[in-house]
């Protein structure tokens, strides 16, 4: 039976924590501005109200400390949700992150078990600089003993944070700020997601593009406006990082024979590295032409929009990129041009106007 | 005419000082809706007489490590307005550059180090700075090179007031971080308060207890005691007092900066205030209802500038007649400010991936 | 018969606890030698008295979390000795099944969650694990689930001695944490100590201050003061006494933890005491200079247990022939133990990658 | 002119320091237990007498404010080193290492720098286990704005200190434990390094073995004895990780035509995957086999012997593999006699008996 809503990517979130919360009454949810009016981006908005000031919880600002209060209170049996307004924050945590959380089922010979959720929203836009938009999925996601997920439309984030509370081991939710006002349809009754496996976006069989999170929302502009010029190009949202689904951009391109990869990281951070390097000792053959990845700059974020609108590739480096992998360049005007928005570059949406 | 105070304060100096701050901070706060400062701003107003009471006893031999709320600590310090403005607009005559915005900055030859906007991330690094300036002092880094790693073509245009030089040879330069109530719940803090208290650093820690870490009270946060006595326990001169009041401010970093200069180790002092605009962001947001009913509208009369506007009328340092002509010359160096920065140059698209590695 | 001090203490039994621990320390150092027991190994002898009297006031409800130097904390709490020994040799019987050695412990049965080397890494989850036991007995989080992700075979032959259980329904599981001098310099105790003191939780602090951290001493790393008065300005009920009399720990222990149990927030305790061995290994090695000469002499003459034993014979509360009788069994319960644990079987190298993920 | 000395990669290391604080008066050598009496398993020993208590000293526990502390010095002017004695320690410390070393003189365009070293110990054998064994080579190389080295030879180990020293950015300078006590020679007049470059350890025509750290002696060992059975490969030690030299190793497999990696990190956590990715894009076509990838388990280390010892892949594994590429597994059985050792698989060499 589908039950489905539309709603916000952000609100998809809320509606996540409200059910976990009702469902789960060993659930916590806790982190600075949790309660506080803005309420995280509003998707955290009522839940104290509903839930109680125990359960829906501040914190002091002691990353370190607070990520091991929280692994501690899943020891005991809670399931924490700890919140980061940025995943930069969350570098004050590594130590107990991968030194405790991570370990600690497999150190203590599976006797004891972490089910916590690290809930961090990854910056972009208005000025947020050098210290406040960090692309660290991959220096995660390389530590064994942690999930992480980059959901990317609303029904993703939705399953993935119900999902996420009910995991019995750490989950890291990365969420990409630019995702959050994107709507998208939101089935309740659709099956446990168990947080693995990409998921196809778009089918096409020109070329598969295999992206990241908000670079899966700016393949698809570009494959939708490709698609008018006769150009059919595969999304494979790599929404799940660990374990990452190669097999199927695998079988996406023994269809197409191409391969563009998109991440939202500065390349050296890419996890398009895995992904490729994985194919390259399997599935090579099926590749017509090298693989192209499309990723940031390696260097951080400058704070100036004169600057940073032109760090951030996006649908129509896509778009050109293909293009000249199909050996269709003369298609690039046009192309480009249809995709040109009137949208200031560091802004996500039209309702947004700082500060933040 | 010069109007010293019993602890020698020159009040008029310190008004000016926060009167300058609060005018910049407005006139930023007023230009922000035009779209185009495009950074995180967080304003100081009803904060100044804290950085401008400590930044009285410096040279621009001392330096000055700050956070997110780093305006008014960069300006008493006398880092350049002018590129400030400009660091908000994003453009290349901007103090970083372009690549900071209001979150952070920097001003080498006024001796203000760094802001940055990671809370508690300054606090070891303003620790480190003092720990090498007495290294340097006792002349176990005779060989220390200098800091900067390249000079800009504006850094040689920059003109300031500047400040006395440190009067004997023994004293020490002084490295001042300031941070907020809501930082001293970092593990850095304590970190760095043990390191110097263990190397008497020629260091000062001043807390800006405003109550609030964005939105949330010190009551969610943390158990009541107060903060300046965890920092005594640690074996540092500690002290507290009224923020708002500039006088109690200067008279209390007077003593502070004296022993950290004379090799009396860390000192540390918090300082009670309250932040007047929302967070982050040129707006008042009382509305949201965080802060109890009456608790800014308190805090407002308390207004470090008016209680210190009102001493000077009070002892005959100054006249209406004088504060308007404050007034407007400050209005006049701000205008221009905003005319000199806003005549900057955008960055260029290339320049973006210079300057990681030296 | 019992022996029941001034403060209620049953000298004897401590006596035993500290004997216990004692012996099973030399008995692993004179092991070690044969290179089987393969794993850095951070032993406690000279520091029992601390283990031995707070954990006489827990029951198996109360959970302790512990450091590198955990076997007495362990073995204080009822952790089952033989497990203890397997794992030292890396056999699947051990207490990890292996995967941690002597560094990471634990025994859920007898309510002795862990320990892991990171120093300062079981600090907050100690703080953590309170915070739980707290809402559990507010009712706020009914449907809390258990801890284990699993049991194993041997959980259920496991035998130990159990102690009585909490008196009044409305006290709380009391948590304990153990750590060191040197761990009280990471930032991380202070973030746990102002959460402990904000949420009020049922934790006990125990810093076993040996004044050593590895061959560090304390006037290398920490400036001159007292470590518990820290933890007194974060607003816990602190004291300092000797680590080395297991009556003075007995009586604070006393007090600290019925305070935490009826809901008098979190508890400070530094106690003083020294490390005999090397920091990690079976020998002594006073050679080295590290420390000041005839400081470990002196301490020696401060034994825990010597005081403890000529206590019990002074008072007449024991008498020679009992202590020897004392002796043999342990010695006879230890033989067994190692017997028991050289039994142990290999861990199979398919099972290596089991249990990363439940 | 050359001036050659023959030591091992812990004395080697040793004398780079010596050198530095000679050279530089602004140094710094600080870290728990350098001036203890076991001095870093020797590798400051004599220093804290030869240049005073201010110089060479020791630090509390307190790794995050400690970096920062030396961020702070080095703004000043000062050239902190800073040592671990594992790097798992240096998990602590990630908030001051990426949020600010890695990104200062970047975010204040240009006009500071960090001149820092950080000195890491990547542990192994006789139980170190799950806390004390971690590869975090590519965590941290990932960040832009550090400088990661890995040295493998005496002679890099002294080079790449002398000159990690010298360079005014944040250097991280992993030593794995087990190259400590292995010979090499060291010429102090060879020039600069610049801390770049792969090393060609071992000419070969038949395959390229591209190996990181410890990794590249096992290759080295490997190729000997494969070498005795007809089979000669090409020893690339991937020295520096960023950048990363993939030029040398797609220089060498346009020679070989095949390619093995091995590296000393869990599979997820390979630097081995940036270089697959790099040459997939742009020199796959150099390959006439899929490249291979020998890697630790996606776990972490257990502390029993009786498990850790299989834990770690070694020359055996990357010959047996280098057989297979070749088509002579016939060889396998008479190459892995040649192998074998009768050193206890959880020591480094015969010298050494625990507990560290
Ligand atoms: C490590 C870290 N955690 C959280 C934040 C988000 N943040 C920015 S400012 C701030 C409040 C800091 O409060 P306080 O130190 O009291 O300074 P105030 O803003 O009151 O001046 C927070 C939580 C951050 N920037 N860095
Ligand atoms: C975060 C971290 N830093 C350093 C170490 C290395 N180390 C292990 S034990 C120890 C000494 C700890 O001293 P203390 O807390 O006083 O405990 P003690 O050994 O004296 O009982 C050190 C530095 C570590 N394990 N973890
Ligand atoms: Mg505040
Ligand atoms: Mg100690």
């Amino acid at each position: 039976m589908r039950d489905v809503t539309v709603m916000s990517y952000g609100e998809a979130i809320r509606e996540a924590l409200d059910d976990g919360l009702t469902q789960y009454p060993e659930m916590i949810l806790i982190g600075e501005g949790v309660p506080d009016p803005k309420t995280i981006f509003a998707t955290t908005q009522g839940l104290r109200e509903k839930y109680g000031a125990e359960r829906v919880l501040d914190m002091p600002l002691a990353e370190n400390g607070m990520t091991g209060i929280c692994i501690g209170a899943a020891l005991a049996g809670m399931r924490p949700v700890l919140v980061h307004q940025r995943i930069d924050f969350a570098l004050l945590s590594v130590d107990q992150l991968v030194n405790n959380a991570a370990k600690w089922r497999y150190m203590f010979d599976g006797q004891q078990q972490v089910p916590l959720v690290i809930r961090v929203i990854v910056g972009r836009g208005w000025g947020q600089g050098p210290q406040h938009s960090q692309s660290l999925q991959a220096m995660f996601a390389q530590v064994p003993g942690l999930k992480v997920v980059m959901p990317t439309t609303a029904g993703d984030a939705y399953h993935f944070m119900l999902d996420a509370i009910a995991d019995n081991n750490p989950v890291l939710y990365i969420e990409h700020r630019w995702l959050h006002h994107i709507q998208g349809e939101v089935d309740k009754n659709s099956p446990r997601t168990a947080l693995t496996g990409a998921a196809l976006l778009r089918q096409g069989g020109d070329i598969t593009l295999a992206a990241f999170s908000h670079m899966s929302i700016e393949a698809l502009k570009a494959a939708t406006v490709l698609a008018k010029h006769g150009v059919d190009a595969e999304v494979v949202d790599m929404r799940c990082l660990t374990p990452l689904d190669v097999d199927s951009v695998a079988r996406s391109i023994s269809k197409t024979g191409l391969l563009l990869v998109a991440d939202c990281a500065p390349e050296t951070a890419s996890m398009a590295h895995k992904l490729l390097s994985e194919l390259f000792q399997s599935h090579g053959q099926h590749l017509r032409q090298p693989p192209r990845l499309i990723a940031y700059p390696n260097h951080p974020v400058p704070t100036s929009h004169f600057m940073a609108n032109h760090y951030y590739p996006g649908a129509e480096e896509i778009a050109a990129a293909v293009l000249e992998m199909l050996d269709k360049q003369p298609l690039k005007q046009i192309v480009t041009m249809e995709l040109q928005s009137d949208l200031a570059k560091d802004l996500p949406d039209r309702s947004f106007a700082g500060p933040f | 005419m010069t109007a010293m105070n019993s602890a020698g304060a020159d009040l008029k100096q310190l008004y000016y000082q926060m009167l300058r701050i609060r005018r910049v901070e407005q006139a930023i706060a007023e230009r922000y809706q035009q779209q185009e400062m495009r950074c995180p701003t967080h304003l100081c107003i009803g904060e100044e007489a804290i950085a401008v009471g400590i930044s009285a006893h410096l040279t621009t031999q001392d330096k000055v490590f700050s956070n997110h709320r780093g305006h008014g600590h960069y300006l008493a310090k006398g880092g350049d307005l002018r590129r400030l403005l400009a660091e908000l607009y994003g453009f290349a005559e901007g103090c970083c550059g372009g690549r900071g915005g209001s979150m952070h900055l920097t001003d080498l030859a006024a001796g203000f180090i760094a802001s940055t906007p990671i809370v508690g991330g300054t606090v070891p690094l303003a620790g480190g700075y003092a720990w090498a300036e007495q290294m340097k002092k006792s002349g176990a880094a005779q060989g220390c090179a200098s800091v900067a790693g390249g000079t800009t073509p504006w850094m040689e245009e920059v003109e300031r007031s500047r400040r006395p030089e440190p009067r004997t040879p023994e004293a020490t330069n002084v490295v001042v971080i300031f941070f907020g109530d809501g930082c001293f719940e970092e593990g850095v803090m304590h970190e760095t308060m043990n390191f110097a208290a263990l190397k008497k650093l020629p260091l000062l820690f001043v807390c800006e207890n405003n109550q609030y870490s964005v939105m949330t009270p010190l009551a969610e946060r943390q158990p009541e005691r107060d903060i300046y006595k965890i920092a005594a326990a640690h074996g540092l001169q500690a002290a507290s007092g009224d923020g708002n009041s500039v006088e109690q401010v200067y008279a209390l970093a007077q003593a502070a900066v004296a022993n950290a200069r004379t090799g009396q180790g860390p000192q540390f002092l918090e300082l009670h205030t309250h932040r007047w605009p929302e967070h982050c962001g040129p707006n008042e947001d009382d509305e949201l209802g965080y802060r109890s009913p009456g608790e800014l509208a308190d805090w407002k009369l308390r207004c470090p500038l008016l209680q210190t506007r009102q001493a000077l009328l009070d002892k005959r340092l100054s006249d209406e007649s004088e504060l308007t002509a404050m007034e407007a010359s400050l209005a006049d160096e701000i205008e221009q400010a905003f005319q000199w920065a806003l005549r900057g140059s955008r960055p260029s698209i290339d320049s973006m991936g210079l300057h990681l590695y030296a």
